[in-house]
Order: structure tokens, then C-alpha cells, then sequence
């Protein structure tokens, strides 16, 4: 325990699949109430170092500690219950259900994880539940739409609300503004961060879009072919060789580091 | 020395027989992920259509000999146009659909097919003898052998090796493996997916065909020969590991050498070989003894 | 609108009330029959269809009033029958289902048919719930009569056991050397009891040859049996009994000659009698074949009016001899139309059932006695013959056919056909 | 559980029907009967369904229902209808719930053709069996009611009506409950399920023994109201595909969809039957093909078009 404020310890991580190397000496401290950016090109780690810590994925070697407890081992099922939430770069929703109905099974899930799965789903407390969260999340318009004739923004709303209805103490975005508009994803990200402050959770998200990293980020976690080459605050991290060169667009298509 | 001479070889033999029913099965099952309840009545109409032709070109005085070409042409016949009107008709329409529905239209198919044979056929049976008396019998282990049934082994061995081939060792087979791995994969590949299911399916019609149409001088051709043989088919194809090829060859070796020491040494416990078989191998690899690697998906 | 409904509805009501009536006041001009047979499956080439013929074939000359004395009165009980055919297939479950509706929905005055055990058995108590009369044609479990008293239900047939008594006396006759026997049977109700009835009878007659200890059961619609030949030739015993009918037989008989299998070892076909006319020239000589009784190709040579009728009218219509079905059908048909000319046309299950229990009649082939199971399971004789291939004719013939007669082969009144053969059958007159 | 439209529909249906089967002719009692039995493994296979997944052997456990009553009836002299219902749920369910424990690992054609595959095994064992009855299967005693025997089919009936009401009363309620809800989501989304927080292996396992002990029920009143049991009839592969069929044709908008369904099936073959004792199987396979084609939702779908009824889950 040589950093007792963190609350995700991860230690010498490694992710192989045959000979391919998807994440490796992956070393990170996460605080309590920290704001973390995790940038990288396609194909670099990022969503596979999201699946590991949510059990998506086993890690071939290593480990992941929350609050101490050890994570690696344990299913997706398991660390959701632990504490710790995603949402998912494509949405994952109930395509054909409405936007209340999904929320609904996420606030029924949450709320007593099954124990109760034979009670009737449509509770008084529930309905008061959602509507806080349809409300916070400005979901309300479409509440009674079905999702699969929602856009792609709504859609990607209701995913990260469904996250957090099990009040996550740390939640993951899998780039949260993929799929949105350049006029709208400012809009979209000050809704999801100013819910998400109000709860006080710890998030790591995975994000392309500089722009959005500087603005909501206090720290960037930068990866390349499965490794960690930048953990440093936004503008020393844009201001970076490496990261400049790996990360940002100006890549050479080097096949060697 | 002798017995275990006739056990291998009557072990062979069957399983000869369960490979040929089964190839087709397994074949479209792999390509396609359709488990084709109709696999039977290509079998029976492969049946028939030999035995009609082979009864009738006897009567016309033409040689007996010529029962082979009928036997290949028939299953050829039956595998185009049966299969041809199947996969366009039918199963073009529903691939957007779920694949268990899809089983059920076949299911649909078999029980449409089943009687469409018998008002084309009639109830009474054929007999088409004449390859089968054509090449005699061989003194083989002290007991007498007709010639006919052990050229099933070289037919099976045709069909796998013709079949291994064509996977292995020609580009058709390579574009068919990435549509087996993937099909997502083979469309954005450029392959074109709708063509190889339409041949994939006529080629397993086929080969369903040949089993019934080879089949059929050694027995009554009568209706509802092909019921039989979709359970046994399913059964090779479940304990091979449903849409491959070796798992099916393995899968009719086990099933029929079993069955063979069984009838001679132990003949009490013969009806239970197969399905022994398929319930020790669903509990302890339900997926198969060879199932083919899945595509992981996100 | 609704008051049109309503004056439709009171008509058809007033109607039907008239029609009632008017049927329990006179005699019936027509009656309906059903006749169950197999239709659809491997079993209607060789029995189902010629069943079907036989039967529509008597009702037919019954109607016309064109069978030969002493039945040439024109139809039953004076009315003429419809047939209405329907198949016997798909599990004695459906067909239990079926039978109801035949009774409860279609109003059938009487059934006549059915040739698998199963169905049989399952129908014998529905057919006493319902209170129908049935006339079961074919079929040959013993257990139908020997496990309750039955009061609608009949069979004009003898059962399985003397299929199989009389095929063990016929080889004891016939191969008295004989050292062993194997079988090959069917795996299923049928096979076994076969087998076990075969095997029993030899037992207690032949004390001195053994069964093989590696008798095979392949399950039913097998079609493939390389195997079970290879391990018969192995065999010791020199004799092999089959109880397999329908397309099994003849891919066994194709199978089995292609393999030399018959001419070393004697084969009983205790239901070969089905096939003889269908393979012509690729029948092996020597079999040892029966017809589940005095039918087809073993009375072919008997000249009674009544036969002659039977095969020559038979042969004219369906263009080939008739098998054991056609006559078996024939006869449960032609005791439906003695039942009737008793009772009347008009006549209740209860009165037709009275009109045929004990009686004694003269079918196409042999006599039949209503005399076991309280007068309800006919005795008939049982017999086999040796196949040859008649080269000048073009044509299977049997020779040396031997009849034996029912008091012989069947156990007598009240005894359970299993403990009459354990029991040294006792009672026997041969 | 009795205040919405379906459940006040069914309790005034139920009503009618037992008194409406007082008076209506016996041919059309038993259709009544063996529809509403096989409707119970309809809804059944229906909860299946709605999570995506089509079992193509729960003939299976409708023959272990089946037969539960069958050797209770020829081994024990168990008469009571309803300890023999309950053996046959018990029986079912309890095998559904140990093989429930493969079957949860499965989806799509393979679930379909695992459980095609378990139900064969069954088969194959009952007909080389014969204290199982072999093909024959057995014959079925008349069903006694709290040691009484009804001299008419009548009582049963309205205890198979009765079974059936309760049974789609509480399917209706199920399906309403967060478990029931999941049932969509977890065919819309298993990953997201999960992630929820809630295991799918655990939902799908439930609801896969729910099937199977209404398969079980359903095969114990078949066997019961047709007084006999037979492998072919009960067990073999082509009555799973029966039961998936009138599944289909019955559709899965609604708990009353299966009793309408099977109901119209019972008619269908009844007639088929009749007219065309040749080519029945050509009838109902060309009504299936039929049915896949143009009727996608079912019965339900078009009872919904016609009634203009909306939404009504």
C-alpha cells in the first residue's frame, strides 16, 4: 500500500494473443475523483486496457487492484458489483426497447442486483428514479422512444446513463464523443461530466478528439502499441515528442519505436 | 486375426456410409450455419432418381454397367436442381433472418419433399440390384463379401479427400474458409458470400444425393427412407463438431467402428453405440470432438 | 343480419332433428367404414396399399353384391358402405388422437384396419371407452386379448405366437439336423416378441439346438447390414430367424444373398410371404417363408370358389397376386358385412359386437374361428413353405407348404401365449 | 396480477370456455384439450423465444412429462391427476434445471441443435428399452380427481383449462418482473447485461427451466387426455419441430397467442388429415413455409391488425 489515495492500482499488466503484444508493463495509479484522458492511434491498447479492468478481458499477467481488492480474476458481472462502470465506444443498448424501459432495467439491476429479479419491475421508487436520471441526463424528450430511431448522440447518452445508475466509484468512457457532431460534442460532454461531478465518480476515458481531452482531462494516459509512453497533464502531454509523433496525427508509420 | 480382418471391415464400411450422408450436411452447415432438416430428402430423392433410371435402363436391355453413370448423375441432378430451387426459392429470402427459423423452413422443406416423392414415386418400392449384382462377391476373412458395399470405403475416401482438396489446395477454398471464419469478413474481403452459399448449397445437396443414389442398389427404395438418415447424420455431425469436415470423418469412425465390435462381440448393446456416443460426447464437449474456431467478436 | 343467423341455425337444427330420427326409425341405405392403413411411410408398399386394395376391393363386390356364395347378398345388411381411408402412420399417439375424431367427429359406423401392434394396442381400450365397434385387421401382438376382456373390439386374424410356433415346427419338420440358430429381428416390440416366442418354441421341440448368444436386434428402418451378415456368417448356428417385413426384408434379402448368407445357413422369414411376388428372380430358393397365416402366395393353389374369386379379381384390378394384406384386409372387411347382415344395418356397436363374437365363417382362404379371447381373437391355421423360382412361369412359387392347424399353434382359450409355450404347450393339437 | 387487459381477457375466456365445453360436442372438447396441453409448452418455448432462443428438442421434456405419468400409471398405479401433473413437471423441470447447466452456455443454432441432439438420446433409449415400452409405448389409465373417476372427459378438461389459465396468468405476470423484462434485453444485448451487473447465464437458465417444466406440464395432460404415450408421438425429433412450429405460428406478442396457436394447429392437422390422408405432411409443411414467409409475428400479429389492439404487453 505505498499509495494508499489510490483507489485503481495497476501493476505490470500484460495482454497477449499468440505472438500479437495488446498491452504491456502497463503501470498506472488512479486517484480518487481524477479526471483521466487515455489517448492513443487505433489499434494502440486503449479499449483492450478498458476491457481488462472491467473483466472483458483477462490480462495474461499482472494486476489491478481496486480499493485493494484484487480485480484480475473476476467477471464483468463481478466488477460492475465491485464498483467500477463502462460505457462503450458503439453503444450498447436495448435497440428495441425504449429509452425509459432501458433505463429502467439498468435502475432494477442496480438497485438490488437481482435478488428481487422476481418482484414486478415497475416500482413507485423506480419511476421516481428514472426520471431524476432521465432528467439529468436530458433524456426526457425521448423517453418513450424506441432506441433504434434514436441518433447516435441520444443513443451514446443513454449508454453512459445506464453506466452510472449503479453508482460507479469509477467509470470508464469508451470515447464518449465518437459517432457526435463537432457543433454538438461540447454540449454532449458538459452534460456527461456535469452529472457525473455531481456524483464525485473517477473517470477514465478514452478519447481521439484533443480538443476534448484538454478541456474535461487533469491527467493523459498515453498509449502506444500496448504500452504506456505519457502519463503527465494535458498540455505537457500535447507538448510531448513522443506523444506528438505516436499519438497525434503526425505518425510516420514507423513499424519499430 | 480373421474376426478383427471382418470387424475393420465392416467398421469401415458403415462409417463409409455415415461420411457420405453426413459430408453434405456438415458442409452447408459450416458455410452457412444452416442445420438442413431437408438433408434427408435429398438423400431420398437421390434414391429414387438412381433406382428409377437404373430400373428403367434394364428394361430397355442396355448394360448394367452403366448403373454407375446413373448413380453419379442422379445425385448431380438432384443436387442442381433440388438444391438450386431450395437455396433461390427459399433460403435466399431468409438469411437476414435468424438462422433457427431458417431450420425450420427446411424443416417445412423435409415434410413438403417427403410427400411430393411419394406422389411422384408412388408407395411401391424400387429395386435397382443390378451394379450391385454386377460386381459379385470375394471370399474376404473367411466369409463372403460383395464387392459393391466395400467400394463404399473407396467412395467415402473420394469424397473426403475430394473435399480436403478443395479446401486446402485450391483458391475456391480459401475464399471459402474466410466465409466459414467470418462471413462480415468474407463480404468485406469482396468475396461474393451470395454465390458461395448458392454453390455451397448445391454441392452439399449433392453429396446427399450421392448417399441415396449410391445406397439405393442394396435396398428397397421406399418412402420415408430419408427420415432415417437425418438422425444419423446429425448424430456424426454433432460428435465431429458441427461444420467440419474431419470432425464428420472422425465422428462416422468412431460411430462405426464402435457399432461394428459391438454387433460382433457384445450384439445387446449395439442400439445404444450411437447415441452413447452422442451423450458422452454433449457432456463433455457439447460444441464437439472438432469445432471449428469462432471468430471472437468486439 | 342476426335474425337471418338465428332462422339458419333453428333450419339446420330442425333438419338434423328430422335426419335423426329418421335414421333411427329405418334402416341405413348407406353406412360408413373406416379403414386405417398405413399410407405414407415404408410400410405402405408392402402392406399398407395392398391392405387398402384388399379392402376397397371386397367392399366394392359386397355393395355390388358380386362375391361368390354364400356372400352374394348386395351390401351390408342391405346398405351400401363407404370407405373412408386414412393413414395408419405417425405413432400410436396421433393415431389414438385420430381415432377419436373418427368416432366423436366424423361419425364412422364401424373400423376396420390397422396393421402395426402399437396402434392396436393403444387403440383396444379407447375403441372400449368410445363403445365402437373395430375389426382390427393385421396387426399381431398377442397381448391385446390376453390382457383384458374386450367388448367391441375384434381380430380376425390369428396372433403373432402362431406365426412363430408354427415357423418352429415347420423347421423341426423340415431340418430335424438342425444344430443352432441365430435371429435377426427388429428392435422393437415387434422383433423382440417374435424372437423371444421363436426362440422359446425351439426350446421346448428341439431341446437339443442352441441359440446363439449373439442374436442381432438392428433398430427398425436400419437398411444397412453389412455388419450383422458378417457376424451371422461367422456364426455357428446354421439357421436364421427374421421377423423384418417391408423394405428392411428385401435390402436384408438383397444384402444377405449378394453375401452367399442364404445358402449356408437355412433363413426363416416368419413375414416373407410379402415380398415373393415383388423380387421375383433375386428371391433366394430354400427360404423358409410365412404369411402370417393361410394368405397369399401359400393358398395361391387352393381352387375354393371363394379363392379363385379373390386372386383372379385381385390380379385383374392391381395387375399382380394378392399378398397377406390384401387377403387379411379382405376378410376383417367380409366379417364386418357378416356382422352386419346379423344385426342389420341399422345395428348398434353393442348388436354388432353380439352378431360376430364365437361365430365360425368362411373367408377367401381358410376358416376362421371366432373362438379365443371370449370369442373375439379368431383361430386360423398357420403354415410356411420353401421359396422356389418357377423359371417357366417367370414367377416364385413355395413347395412343400404345410398348414398347421390353429389348436396346434395358438394356446387355447385363456391361457397367456408366453406361459403356453414355457409350459411345453400343453393342450396342443397338431 | 388480474388488472390488465390480458389477464381480465383470459379470466373471462376461461370462464366461457369450461362453460361453453359443458355443452359442446366431444370431438371438439379433445381439441380443446390437446391444444391447450401442447399450449403450455408453447409458452414455454415463447419465454425462450422473446430471449432470442429456439430450443429444437423440447420434445424432450414434454415426453419426460409424458412419461412421468406413464410410469408412474403402469408401475405405481398413480391415478391423481394432479400428483401426476406434478411429476411431470417435477421430472421435466428438474432435468431441464441440470441440463439448463450446458444449455446456458449456448446460443442461436447451437442451442437450437444441442438440445435436438439431447432429445434424440432420449428417444433413442425409450424405443430400445422395453420396460420403457419400447416403440409401443403404454396405454394410460383414466385420470382420477381426488380419488373420484369422472365418468366424462368433462372434468379434466376443465382442470387442463384451468392449468392453463394459471399457467399463462403467471407467465403474464413474469413477464412483467425484472427477470421477464430481461428476457427482451438480454436478446437485444447480452454484453450490456452484463455489464449491468446481472448474470445472463443465470437469467437464460431460468428461464430455460421455466420452458422445460411447462414442457413437462404440457406432455403430462397430452398423455393423460389421450391415454397414451409413444416415443414417435411424444419424444422423437419431428414433435419438436411441431412444438416450434405452433410457437411460430402462434407468435410471441401476447401470453393468450400459444392457446389460439395451438388450437388452430390441432384444427389444421384434424383437417389435413381428413382431406388429404396422402399428404398431410405436404399441407402442414406448405403451412409452414407459408406461415415463415407472410406471417413473421404469428397469429397474435394478425389478431392484433384486425383488433387494432396496440402495445399490449
Amino acid at each position: 500500500m505505498k499509495n494508499s489515495s489510490s483507489i485503481l492500482e495497476v501493476r505490470n499488466l500484460l495482454k497477449t494473443f499468440g505472438a500479437v503484444v495488446a498491452a504491456k508493463d502497463i503501470n498506472v495509479d488512479i486517484s480518487q475523483g481524477e479526471i483521466v484522458g487515455i489517448i492513443g492511434a487505433n489499434g494502440a491498447g486503449k479499449t483492450c486496457f478498458v476491457n481488462m479492468v472491467t473483466g472483458y478481458l483477462a490480462p495474461t499477467e499482472g494486476s489491478i487492484k481496486f480499493e485493494g481488492a484484487e480485480l484480475v480474476g473476476l467477471g464483468t458481472r463481478k466488477i460492475t458489483h465491485a464498483g467500477i462502470s463502462r460505457s462503450f465506444q458503439v453503444s450498447q443498448v436495448f435497440h428495441s426497447m425504449t429509452v425509459s424501459e432501458n433505463l429502467m432495467i439498468a435502475l432494477a439491476i442496480a438497485n438490488n442486483r437481482g435478488a428481487d429479479a422476481l418482484g414486478l419491475m415497475d416500482t413507485p421508487d423506480l419511476r421516481s428514479k428514472l426520471d431524476e436520471v432521465l432528467k439529468r441526463y436530458r433524456l426526457e424528450p425521448q423517453k418513450d422512444a424506441t432506441v433504434s430511431a434514436l441518433a447516435q448522440g441520444v443513443r451514446k447518452l443513454l449508454d453512459i446513463a445506464m453506466a452510472v445508475v449503479s453508482k460507479p466509484r469509477i467509470l470508464l468512457l469508451d470515447e464518449p464523443t465518437s459517432g457526435i457532431s463537432v457543433e454538438e460534442k461540447f454540449d454532449f460532454m458538459d452534460i456527461v461530466m456535469g452529472a457525473l461531478k455531481e456524483d464525485g465518480v473517477t473517470v477514465l476515458f478514452v478519447e481521439h478528439d484533443m480538443e476534448i481531452v484538454e478541456r474535461y482531462v487533469s491527467r493523459v494516459l498515453a498509449f502506444y502499441q500496448g504500452e504506456i509512453i505519457a502519463d503527465m497533464p494535458p498540455k505537457d502531454a500535447l507538448a510531448d515528442k513522443k506523444v506528438q509523433e505516436f499519438v497525434i496525427g503526425k505518425e510516420h508509420h514507423k513499424k519499430k519505436k | 486375426m480373421e474376426a478383427a480382418l471382418t470387424i475393420l471391415l465392416d467398421g469401415l464400411q458403415f462409417s463409409s456410409y455415415l461420411f457420405i450422408v453426413s459430408a453434405g450436411l456438415t458442409i452447408i452447415f459450416g458455410v452457412m450455419k444452416i442445420l438442413n432438416v431437408a438433408h434427408g430428402s435429398f438423400y431420398a430423392w437421390g434414391a429414387y432418381t438412381a433406382a428409377f433410371f437404373i430400373g428403367k435402363f434394364s428394361d430397355m436391355g442396355l448394360p448394367d454397367a452403366l448403373g454407375f453413370l446413373i448413380i453419379v448423375a442422379a445425385a448431380i441432378v438432384v443436387g442442381v436442381i433440388l438444391g438450386f430451387i431450395i437455396e433461390q426459392g427459399i433460403l435466399k429470402h431468409m438469411y437476414e433472418r435468424d438462422e433457427v427459423l431458417i431450420v425450420l423452413a427446411t424443416f417445412g422443406l423435409f415434410l413438403v419433399l417427403e410427400d411430393i416423392i411419394l406422389i411422384a414415386f408412388g408407395t411401391d418400392p424400387y429395386f435397382a440390384y443390378q451394379p450391385m449384382a454386377l460386381l459379385d462377391s470375394v471370399e474376404l476373412g473367411g466369409i463372403t463379401r460383395d464387392v459393391y458395399g466395400m467400394t463404399l470405403i473407396g467412395v467415402a475416401a473420394v469424397v473426403a479427400v475430394g473435399c480436403w482438396w478443395l479446401l486446402n489446395k485450391t483458391k475456391w477454398g480459401t475464399l471459402l474458409k474466410a466465409v466459414i471464419f467470418d462471413r462480415e469478413m468474407g463480404i468485406s474481403m469482396g468475396i461474393n458470400v451470395p454465390l458461395v452459399y448458392t454453390l455451397t448449397f448445391i454441392g452439399g445437396a449433392i453429396l446427399g444425393g450421392l448417399g441415396g443414389a449410391y445406397i439405393a442398389p442394396t435396398i428397397s427404395v421406399a418412402p420415408g427412407l430419408g427420415t432415417e438418415v437425418i438422425v444419423l447424420s446429425f448424430a456424426v455431425v454433432v460428435v465431429g463438431g458441427m461444420g467440419s469436415i474431419v470432425g464428420a470423418a472422425i465422428g462416422s469412425l468412431i460411430i462405426g467402428i464402435l457399432r461394428a465390435i459391438a454387433v460382433h462381440e457384445l450384439p445387446q448393446v449395439e442400439l445404444f453405440v450411437v447415441f452413447a456416443v452422442m451423450a458422452i460426447v454433449l457432456v463433455f464437449r457439447p460444441e464437439g470432438l472438432f469445432a471449428p474456431a469462432k471468430p471472437r467478436k468486439i | 343480419m342476426k335474425n337471418k343467423l338465428l332462422k339458419g341455425a333453428l333450419g339446420i337444427a330442425a333438419v338434423s332433428a328430422v335426419a335423426l330420427a329418421g335414421g333411427i326409425a329405418h334402416a341405413k341405405d348407406t353406412i360408413t367404414i373406416a379403414v386405417p392403413s398405413f399410407l405414407t411411410g415404408g410400410a405402405a408398399g408392402p402392406f399398407g396399399i395392398p391392405a387398402m386394395n384388399g379392402a376397397k376391393m371386397v367392399t366394392d363386390a359386397i355393395n355390388a353384391g358380386k362375391l361368390p356364395a354364400p356372400y352374394n347378398t348386395k351390401g351390408f345388411g342391405g346398405a351400401t358402405a363407404d370407405v373412408i381411408a386414412l393413414d395408419e402412420g405417425g405413432g400410436a399417439t396421433k393415431q389414438v388422437a385420430e381415432y377419436r375424431n373418427l368416432v366423436e367427429k366424423r361419425n364412422v359406423d364401424a373400423i376396420v384396419g390397422y396393421i402395426s401392434s402399437g396402434n392396436c394396442q393403444a387403440l383396444a381400450p379407447v375403441a372400449e371407452e368410445l363403445k365402437q365397434f373395430t375389426i382390427f385387421a393385421t396387426c399381431g401382438t398377442p397381448r391385446i386379448f390376453e390382457e383384458a376382456e374386450r367388448k367391441y373390439v375384434f381380430r380376425t386374424m390369428g396372433h403373432a405366437t402362431a406365426d412363430n410356433v408354427a415357423a418352429a415346427m415347420y423347421v423341426k419338420e423340415k431340418f430335424p439336423d438342425m444344430k443352432g440358430y441365430t435371429g435377426i429381428n427388429q428392435n422393437y416390440a415387434w422383433g423382440q416378441d417374435s424372437w423371444r416366442d421363436f426362440d422359446l418354441t425351439l426350446q421346448q421341440i428341439m431341446p437339443n439346438t442352441k441359440a446363439s448368444d449373439k442374436t442381432q436386434f438392428p433398430k427398425i428402418f436400419a437398411g444397412q447390414y453389412g455388419s450383422e451378415i458378417s457376424a451371422m456368417s461367422l456364426d455357428k448356428a446354421d439357421l436364421i430367424h427374421t421377423s423384418f417385413w417391408g423394405g428392411d426384408l428385401e435390402a436384408f434379402i438383397f444384402q444377405g444373398n449378394a453375401r452367399g448368407l442364404f445358402k449356408k445357413k437355412i433363413g426363416v422369414f416368419t413375414v416373407g410371404g410379402t415380398a415373393a411376388y415383388r423380387l421375383g428372380k433375386k428371391l433366394p430358393n430354400g427360404l423358409v417363408l410365412g404369411a402370417r397365416g393361410p394368405y397369399g402366395i401359400l393358398v395361391k393353389d387352393r381352387q375354393s370358389t371363394l379363392n379363385q374369386w379373390f386372386i383372379n379379381t385381385y390380379k385383374d384390378i392391381y395387375g399382380i397376386y394378392p399378398s397377406g394384406p390384401a387377403y387379411q384386409y379382405g376378410q376383417a372387411i367380409l366379417a364386418a358385412k357378416i356382422a352386419y347382415d346379423k344385426a342389420g344395418s341399422d345395428a348398434t356397436s353393442e348388436q354388432l359386437a353380439d352378431a360376430l363374437r364365437g361365430i365360425t365363417f368362411e373367408s377367401f382362404s381358410t376358416t376362421i374361428e371366432m373362438k379365443l379371447g371370449n370369442g373375439h381373437q379368431a383361430a386360423t391355421e398357420n403354415g410356411y413353405g420353401i421359396t422356389e423360382y418357377d423359371s417357366e412361369n417367370g414367377e416364385n412359387v413355395v413347395k412343400d407348404v404345410k398348414f398347421y392347424p390353429a389348436s396346434c399353434v395358438l394356446p387355447p382359450e385363456g391361457q397367456n401365449s408366453v406361459d403356453w409355450i414355457k409350459g411345453g404347450m400343453k393342450g396342443a393339437k397338431c | 396480477m388480474f388488472n390488465d387487459r390480458t389477464a381480465k381477457f383470459l379470466l373471462l375466456a376461461a370462464l366461457v370456455i369450461c362453460v361453453g365445453g359443458a355443452f359442446a360436442p366431444n370431438w371438439i372438447v379433445n381439441q380443446f384439450m390437446f391444444g391447450f396441453s401442447r399450449a403450455l409448452a408453447i409458452l414455454g418455448l415463447m419465454v425462450l423465444w422473446r430471449t432470442g432462443l429456439v430450443s429444437f428438442g423440447h420434445a424432450f421434456y414434454f415426453g419426460l412429462g409424458a412419461y412421468a405419468v406413464a410410469i408412474l400409471d403402469s408401475k405405481l398405479g398413480v391415478s391423481d391427476v394432479f400428483l401426476r401433473l406434478m411429476a411431470g413437471a417435477v421430472v421435466a423441470g428438474v432435468a431441464g434445471f441440470l441440463i439448463g447447466f450446458i444449455m446456458r452456455n449456448y446460443r442461436d443454432i447451437f442451442f437450437a441443435m444441442l438440445n435436438t441432439a439431447i432429445s434424440m438420446v432420449l428417444f433413442g433409449i425409450v424405443v430400445k428399452t422395453e420396460s420403457l415400452g419400447s416403440t409401443d409405448g403404454f396405454a394410460i389409465s383414466a385420470s382420477t380427481i381426488f380419488g373420484l373417476s369422472p365418468e366424462t372427459k368433462y372434468p379434466l378438461f376443465v382442470i387442463i383449462t384451468l392449468v392453463g389459465l394459471t399457467a399463462a396468468l403467471a407467465v403474464n405476470f413474469y413477464l412483467k418482473t425484472t427477470f421477464g423484462k430481461l428476457t427482451t434485453a438480454i436478446r437485444d444485448n447480452e454484453i450490456r447485461v452484463e455489464y449491468l451487473g446481472f448474470s445472463v447465464a443465470h437469467a437464460i437458465h431460468l428461464k430455460y427451466t421455466i420452458s422445460t417444466i411447462l414442457a413437462g406440464c404440457a406432455g403430462a395432460l397430452m398423455a393423460m387426455s389421450l391415454g397414451q404415450v409413444d416415443p414417435e408421438s411424444m419424444i422423437n425429433w419431428t414433435v419438436s419441430g411441431e412444438l416450434v412450429f405452433v410457437t411460430i405460428l402462434s407468435g410471441p406478442g401476447n401470453v393468450i397467442a400459444p392457446f389460439i396457436g395451438s388450437l388452430v394447429f390441432e384444427v389444421l392437422r384434424t383437417y389435413a388429415f381428413e382431406l388429404a390422408p396422402q399428404a398431410w405432411q405436404l399441407i402442414m409443411g406448405a403451412t409452414f413455409l407459408t406461415i415463415i414467409f407472410f406471417l413473421p409475428g404469428g397469429i397474435w400479429s394478425l389478431i392484433e391488425k384486425l383488433g387494432g389492439k396496440k402495445n399490449e404487453k
